[in-house]
């Protein structure tokens, strides 16, 4: 990460050979590539609040499916233009997130989480019930290919990998810069210290909020890639379990980090691609990974380099980014 | 009573203490000086246990301590009064004063004394120890130390955020214990007020110890209290 | 006769409630006293359940020594658990517990599949206690007029240990500054072990106490998990009290619900989480946070 | 007639009227009422737990009071949250440190100084010395006079108590505040450190409205206009550090046989 | 039971396996998308063995190729199995897929397998659309729909067990429709529900809901449940008084072969209807149970009939062909073609909807020498959905 700063040929070494992938993939391993970057938009769009603004939320999925299923039905009702129905999913889930965080902000640490989980189940149940708009439980399938002004223009792989890919690019920059920006510190801020933050004169609960929406927000359009990719949502991406998998991306990427979320969605993926093909003892390899994790390298996939040379930045603290105290738990008490 | 060794301490890479050396007599008072950052409350904080010294050794009443974890070092005599009061916010006065009870037949500290020494710990008993003021918190971390009934006492700034009527009652009870035979390592800013009670005196620069003596050998050494004490006369 | 039914219901909601209660406990204590969110919790009542049932077909065909036996079992797995995978991680902050545990519950449940395979299973009550008896003229499980007696019982257990001993105080203040307590002599790691035990303990009783009502299938540690995650969060941390409480509550409101507004089951349990999370941002009896 | 009562009032930069505070059953403040004039420098004494640190707290809004007023240049404040007092220029430091513990010295500054410079809105330009040169070369100044700046990229929690102190009341000043709250500003400091904060202090521009809860009487006889001091509850006296320092109830209940 | 690749273990091996050719000695590969893991890891175990019995009984082989089965974990996710079907079509090159167990899972496979002109056979997941609205030229389905299930029991409820009923499903789409279909065939024969209430799938508590049922006062209780949900509600239904005051008929779920031993004695009584039971007395039946139990030293399922039929479907197919799996609109075709004797009675495909047309039996539960035991009682015949 720092590395990636520091050093623009990383950055351009990598973004050279994701635009050659698609010529030396196979469509199996680029359809893998096209999932890891539309779910390293949904795991950015939860870092922002788990990593940058210290809020651990549990709900997120609710917003991914809210831009899925929104995309979705324009697309099968109406028109499968991709901006209409991206913006479409895009507004739909900022307005859902101003909702929730509306609610969620008000409560703290593991109160938080929780209450995020609630208005996601709650949301969940509203999609499985309603059955005559979303097919319930059986998902909504037969979600047509996303067109851009001409037909056809993103029906190969190749070209939807491409598609992706700018978006990815975007949104990846855009938050680089965001998060780095004045707005983005006060986010930060919050994290380490929302009191004190407050008595510098800002209102948190309403920095809070912008995050919350800015992370809904790209998590909708997270969502609303992934029903055009797989041309099928079902209430399982709005189950808490997804929630839990995002979550997981960022955390083992490396929480607080721009480039860790996607690491962390990559490595998922491809773990649950290829072990369980494997053996059907999948968890528990999965589970011992994350406990490896934990153990050997708690701050995620990012740090494997800085565990390296971990000797030679002593101490000189990019804090910021390197240690980190998300707030959880609702019993610590701050000392006055 | 206790020998600091020549010990080294780091926080992670960072070397902070390079080699001090430090002892208290058998009740008597031993005292740190030194300016923001030099390396004191790392000293108490290699002796307790909670940041170990990679190097040196601390031999306590004939045991070397500096290997063993800080809750066994406690249970050996040493009692502690942390810098920046470390009372537990979410306890309350009594219990945040009972949790450290222990040995109070060895010096006969029990809460009653406490409250007698301290009565306004006592209007506060069920008060949460994080809504105590600044200088009532101070009292309590004393009162807690004072609650495991130690041999040693190590005092971080004790008179921090005291009302200066506080401090001359914390310099009485600090003789008071003396009295009793209590030996006691403390770090002060308030230097008149360490000078009257203490019967050695440390100076401390960038984690080395730049002074030792009598605290009238350092009232006679202007250019130690000028360099490294900041006193003008 | 209505009235007959709402007794009965009621009845059923706070027998349901207690029930709640039992899987919800050790949770509590583990996060309300740890500040561990222990997501392995389920996996423990899951393990503390199976453990019974191949106690009582295999070791002794008695319920009774599987209620004894199998929480034992699983406090030591927990302790065991804290002392080799936990401790390391305490330093590192919540969200590495998270992850931790939820590995664990990973692991757990491929384990639980190898030593007792996938199909359903469940845990067979002795003739004497699967009875029924009559009750407001309606027919009505003995073994749940009894577990709400053990429920308030464990819940006394509990209280009384929190409350009134010292150990209640000296966890609280671990919590918030682990490295003072050891500098008063107390060995806090040993304490933080012993407490994380006594959870596992509570799930495993929960697991045996709730399995004949609940059954014992693969995936059956995350239902429990997110069940008790509510009502530990609907009770307020840190409070033994509220997480009766909150067991009572949503016991009584989820029967009801499901029989008046039965296209909600889904959402019942959730909305009054939220609804309760709305009006008091720290659950029932949760302590105010700073 | 209203245009003569406004010039009166006008004069403070701070009115307390009658404020009082409990705590459950525990009545910490009774009734403190109080003006400080623009440009004045006021202490405020009294014994440990006589409710400074709560008084302070209510003045700039992160506690609020049970009962009274609190009038900023004229304008009723009671209601006004804590972090728009900020904004308009009330500044208020802790007496233990509360800082971003996990940030930079620079980045804590950065922090506060952004709403100083109107940035807080700024979301699509990374923070960097480049894009905003003037904040960054006022947080560089700040740090330099506060003898920080080679401290500046170390993470808070990783500074000496009194390093953190000092951080602490870097930050209050920082803004430059019209009326700025110090609550013990050097308890933890040493003596070197002291001074230079007592002259920082006296060298500040004189229309800054000061408020200072200080147990070191050489900054407070050093710094003080007037004086007051609470006990039980109650302003107990106010009036110029000659007065205070001649006062033999204030020696018994605060500054003790040897005293100042 | 793993996943991964199952390949004979007893067959000749093939010194030119590396050299694949049209339509020479490389294998056929069947990919199998079924759950390990999770709630459904059972019935995807028990799929699997009734494959892999049948497949071993043919010796891997089917027109001189080798049959190599890839399994993936369907992992009860349908975007989980998505991604397990582009591995299976684009790095394992499959001829013939089969599959899965979740409703939800077909229907996200659907239009991967259309588009890619995949023949799919789908051998549990039952929801009716799969070969109604959303019937593909590629996609035939093996095991039952839905509405099979709910309607073979509405006509004989009424006629021999009672007029008014109360019905109470598992709430999800699956549920649903077997609900839906035995109330309207009931009705259609003159009966009446007085009530009906579906319960969360997963519900751990049915206290309330018998509660209520019970006060409705119905002449006979309709249900379905499957798996864990079948234990505690049948359980329950006996904790709450209502065995042996209230008939309970449903689905063969609630009395499967795998679970009842989990219910006591509790199924006591219950009428159900299936496709299969494991005391049918016909040759095939007893074959295939003895083989079974040889091999596994386990009753088999419903679900382990299902697998095997799968297997068969298959083998059969590629013997029709001669083993040429080159065109896969033939190979789909040629499935479509497949009949035969099952255990399970005569079975083959309606042309026209691409679902099995089998017959249904009335099953009933009785206590033998302690213990619970089904009975067929009766034949209900051949029914045929209608696709519509
Ligand atoms: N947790 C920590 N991690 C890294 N460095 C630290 C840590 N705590 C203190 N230091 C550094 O160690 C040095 C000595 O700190 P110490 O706290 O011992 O100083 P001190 O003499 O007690 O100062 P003060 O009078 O301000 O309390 C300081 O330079 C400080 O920055
Ligand atoms: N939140 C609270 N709940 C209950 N009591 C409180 C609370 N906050 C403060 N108090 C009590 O109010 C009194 C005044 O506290 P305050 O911090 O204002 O004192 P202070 O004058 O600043 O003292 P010091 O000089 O020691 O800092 C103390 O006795 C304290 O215990
Ligand atoms: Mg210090
Ligand atoms: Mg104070």
């Amino acid at each position: 990460m720092a590395g990636l700063k520091k050093n623009p040929v990383v950055f351009l070494v990598l973004l050279v050979a994701l635009c050659i992938a698609p010529f030396i993939m196979s469509n199996y391993f680029l359809s893998i590539l096209v999932e890891i970057l539309i779910l390293g938009i949904f795991a950015l769009s939860l870092n922002i609040l788990v990593g940058y603004t210290g809020l651990v939320s549990l709900g997120h999925a609710a917003f991914f499916g809210v831009g899925a299923y929104t995309s979705s039905l324009i697309a099968i009702h109406y028109t499968s233009n991709v901006f209409v129905t991206l913006i479409a999913g895009i507004l739909l889930s900022l307005m859902m997130a101003g909702m929730i965080g509306f609610f969620c902000n008000r409560v703290n640490g593991f109160y938080f989480l929780m209450l995020t989980l609630a208005f996601s189940q709650m949301f969940y149940a509203l999609v499985y019930r309603w059955g005559s708009l979303t097919q319930g439980d059986n998902g909504l399938s037969g979600i047509p290919k996303p067109t851009l002004w001409v037909n056809g223009l993103l029906d190969s792989p190749i070209a939807f990998y491409f598609f992706i890919l700018i978006i990815f690019l975007i949104v990846f920059i855009g938050l680089s810069v965001i998060l780095h920006s004045p707005l983005g510190q006060i986010f930060v801020g919050i994290r380490e210290n929302e009191t004190r933050v407050r008595v510098m004169g800002y209102n948190t609960t309403i920095y809070k909020n912008i995050s919350f929406i800015l992370a809904g927000g790209i998590g909708g359009l997270a969502g609303s890639l992934y029903a055009f990719f797989n041309g099928f949502i079902s209430p399982k991406d709005i189950y808490w379990t997804m929630s839990g998998e995002v979550l997981i991306m960022v955390l083992v990427g490396g929480v607080g980090t721009l480039i860790g979320p996607v690491l962390g969605a990559a490595f998922i993926v491809i773990l649950e691609t290829f072990v369980s093909s494997y053996t059907d003892m999948w968890m528990l390899i999965v589970g011992m990974t994350f406990i490896l994790f934990v153990i050997f390298i708690p701050k995620g996939i990012v740090s494997i380099g800085s565990l390296w040379n971990e000797r030679k930045n002593v101490n000189q603290g990019k804090g910021n980014e390197k240690e980190l105290k998300v707030r959880m738990s609702g019993v610590i008490q701050d000392e006055k | 009573m206790l020998q600091v060794d020549n010990i080294h301490s780091y926080y992670g890479d960072s070397h902070v203490l390079q080699g001090v050396s430090v002892n208290v007599k058998k009740g008597s008072l031993s005292v740190l000086l030194g300016r923001n950052g030099m390396g004191k409350t790392t000293t108490i904080r290699s002796i307790i246990g909670f940041t170990p010294p990679r190097q040196g050794k601390i031999r306590f009443q004939g045991n070397e301590i500096q290997k063993l974890p800080s809750y066994r070092v406690a249970q050996l005599g040493i009692g502690l009064v942390p810098q920046g009061r470390g009372v537990f916010p979410n306890l309350t006065v009594k219990e945040n004063l009972t949790i450290a009870a222990r040995n109070s037949s060895r010096r006969g500290w029990t809460l009653d004394r406490i409250y007698e020494l301290f009565p306004r710990l006592k209007e506060r008993a069920s008060s949460m120890g994080g809504n105590l003021s600044g200088g009532e918190q101070q009292m309590l971390t004393i009162g807690r130390a004072l609650m495991t009934n130690p041999d040693l006492l190590l005092l971080d700034e004790p008179s921090e955020g005291l009302s200066p009527l506080m401090v001359q009652e914390v310099e009485n009870i600090i003789s008071a214990l003396k009295q009793e035979g209590l030996s006691m390592l403390m770090v002060e800013q308030n230097i008149s007020m360490a000078l009257h009670v203490a019967d050695w005196v440390y100076v401390m620069c960038k984690g080395e110890v730049v002074f030792d003596g009598s605290p009238d050998d350092l009232k006679r050494n202007d250019a130690v209290k000028h360099k490294y004490l900041g006193m003008s006369s | 006769m209505v009235l007959d039914i709402i007794a009965i219901q009621l009845v059923n909601g706070l027998s349901y409630g207690l029930l709640l209660f039992m899987i919800t406990i050790g949770l509590s204590l583990i996060f309300g006293i740890m500040g561990v969110l222990n997501l392995a919790h389920g996996s423990l009542y899951m393990i503390g359940a199976y453990l019974a049932l191949s106690i009582t077909q295999h070791i002794a065909p008695n319920f009774m020594y599987a209620l004894l036996l199998a929480p034992i079992f699983v406090a030591v797995i927990s302790f065991l658990l804290e002392i080799c995978l936990l401790r390391p991680t305490y330093k590192l902050g919540h969200l590495s517990q998270v992850l931790l545990t939820f590995g664990v519950a990973y692991i757990l449940h491929d384990v639980v599949r190898l030593i007792w395979g996938a199909n359903v299973k469940s845990l067979t009550l002795p003739p004497w206690l699967s009875g029924s008896v009559e009750l407001f003229g309606q027919t009505f499980p003995l073994y749940r007029i009894l577990i709400m007696g053990f429920g308030l019982l464990v819940a006394a257990v509990m209280w009384y240990l929190q409350e009134k001993t010292r150990w209640g105080a000296i966890i609280r203040a671990g919590l918030s500054n682990r490295e003072m307590v050891s500098g008063l002599g107390i060995n806090i790691k040993i304490v933080f072990s012993v407490v994380f035990a006594i959870g596992g303990l509570l799930a495993g009783l929960g697991g045996v106490a709730a399995g004949p009502v609940l059954g014992l299938y693969l995936g059956m540690e995350f239902e429990v998990l997110i069940l008790a995650l509510v009502i530990l969060v609907v009770g307020g941390l840190g409070s033994i009290t509220g997480t009766l409480l909150a067991g009572l509550i949503v016991g009584v409101v989820e029967t009801f619900g499901k029989v008046l507004f039965p296209q909600l089951s889904l959402l019942i349990i959730f909305g009054l989480m939220a609804l309760v999370l709305v009006v008091k941002p720290t659950g029932m009896l949760g302590k105010q946070v700073h | 007639m209203r245009n003569e009562e406004h010039s009166i009032v006008a004069d403070h930069a701070l009115r307390v009227e009658g404020i009082g505070k409990r705590f459950g059953g525990l009545e910490i403040l009774k009734d403190i009422t109080f003006a400080v004039q623009p440009g004045e420098r006021r202490a405020f004494i009294g014994p440990n737990g006589a409710g400074k640190s709560t008084l302070f707290n209510m003045i700039a809004g992160d506690l609020a009071a049970s009962s009274g007023d609190i009038y900023y240049f004229n304008e009723n404040i009671s209601r006004v949250p804590n972090h728009q007092r900020v904004r308009k220029g009330m500044v208020r430091t802790f007496q233990k440190s509360n800082l971003l513990q996990e940030l930079t010295v620079l980045d804590n500054l950065l922090l506060v100084l952004q709403v100083k410079f109107g940035l807080h809105h700024v979301w699509f330009r990374k923070r960097t010395a480049q894009q905003f040169p003037e904040l960054y070369s006022r947080a560089e100044q700040l740090l330099d006079t506060w003898g920080l700046a080679d401290r500046k990229d170390t993470v808070v929690k990783k500074l000496s108590y009194g390093e953190q102190r000092q951080v602490e009341i870097m930050l209050g000043i920082a803004t430059e505040p019209k009326v700025l709250l110090l609550d013990e500003p050097t308890a933890g400091m040493s003596n070197t450190e002291t001074q230079h904060i007592l002259k920082l202090l006296q060298n500040m521009p004189r229309d800054l409205t000061l408020l200072i809860i200080e147990h070191d009487m050489e900054v407070v006889f050093g710094l003080a206009d007037r004086i007051s001091v609470l006990y039980n509850g109650n302003i107990f006296l106010e009036g110029d550090p000659q007065m205070i320092k001649t006062d033999l109830r204030v020696y018994e209940i605060y500054f003790g046989k040897e005293g100042a | 039971q793993s996943a991964g690749t199952t390949t004979p273990s007893n067959s000749p091996g093939t010194g030119d396996a590396s050299t694949p050719t049209a339509n020479g000695k490389d294998p056929v590969k069947v990919g199998a998308i079924l759950p390990y893991s999770g709630v459904y890891a059972s019935l995807g175990e028990n799929l699997t063995r009734g494959m892999e019995l049948y497949f071993e009984s043919v010796n891997w082989e089917a027109a001189g190729r080798k049959i190599t089965l890839i399994k993936e974990d369907e992992e009860n996710d349908p975007q989980g199995a998505l991604r397990k079907l582009r591995k299976l079509m684009e790095k394992d090159n499959i001829d013939i897929l089969t599959g899965p167990v979740s409703t939800a899972v077909a229907y996200a496979l659907r239009d991967e397998v259309d588009s890619k002109k995949l023949p799919f056979l789908v051998s549990h997941a039952g929801g009716n659309d799969l070969t109604r609205t959303k019937r593909s030229d590629y996609i035939w389905r093996s095991s039952f729909s839905s509405w099979q299930i709910g309607n073979s029991m509405g006509k004989y409820a009424y006629d021999h067990i009672a007029k008014k009923i109360y019905v109470t499903a598992a709430d999800y789409a699956f549920g649903k429709e077997v609900a839906g279909a035995f109330k309207e065939a009931f009705t259609a024969a003159g009966g009446e529900i007085v009530g009906e209430v579906y319960p969360p799938l997963g519900s751990n508590d049915y206290a309330s809901y018998l509660t209520q049922i019970k006060g409705k006062k119905p002449e006979a209780v309709y249900a379905f449940f499957a798996g864990a949900d079948a234990v505690r509600f049948v359980k329950q239904y006996e904790q709450y008084g209502l065995k042996g005051q209230i008939p309970l008929i449903g689905s063969g779920w609630l009395n499967a072969e795998d679970i009842r031993p989990e219910q006591g004695n509790s199924p006591e009584g219950i009428t159900s209807t299936m496709f299969w039971d494991y005391h049918l007395d016909t040759p095939e039946n007893k074959a295939f149970v003895a083989a079974y139990e040889k091999k596994y030293n386990a009753r088999p399922s419903i679900e382990s009939v299902e697998g095997y039929d799968a297997a068969r479907v298959i083998v059969e197919a590629l013997k029709s062909l001669n083993g040429d799996t080159s065109d896969k609109q033939k190979l789909s075709q040629a499935i479509g073609k497949v009949q035969f004797t099952s255990p399970r009675g005569p079975i083959q495909f309606d042309p026209e909807t691409h679902h099995v047309i089998q017959k249904l039996y009335l099953i009933k539960t009785e206590i033998q020498n302690g213990k619970t035991e089904n009975k067929v009682v009766e034949e209900i015949g051949e029914i045929k959905d209608p696709g519509k």
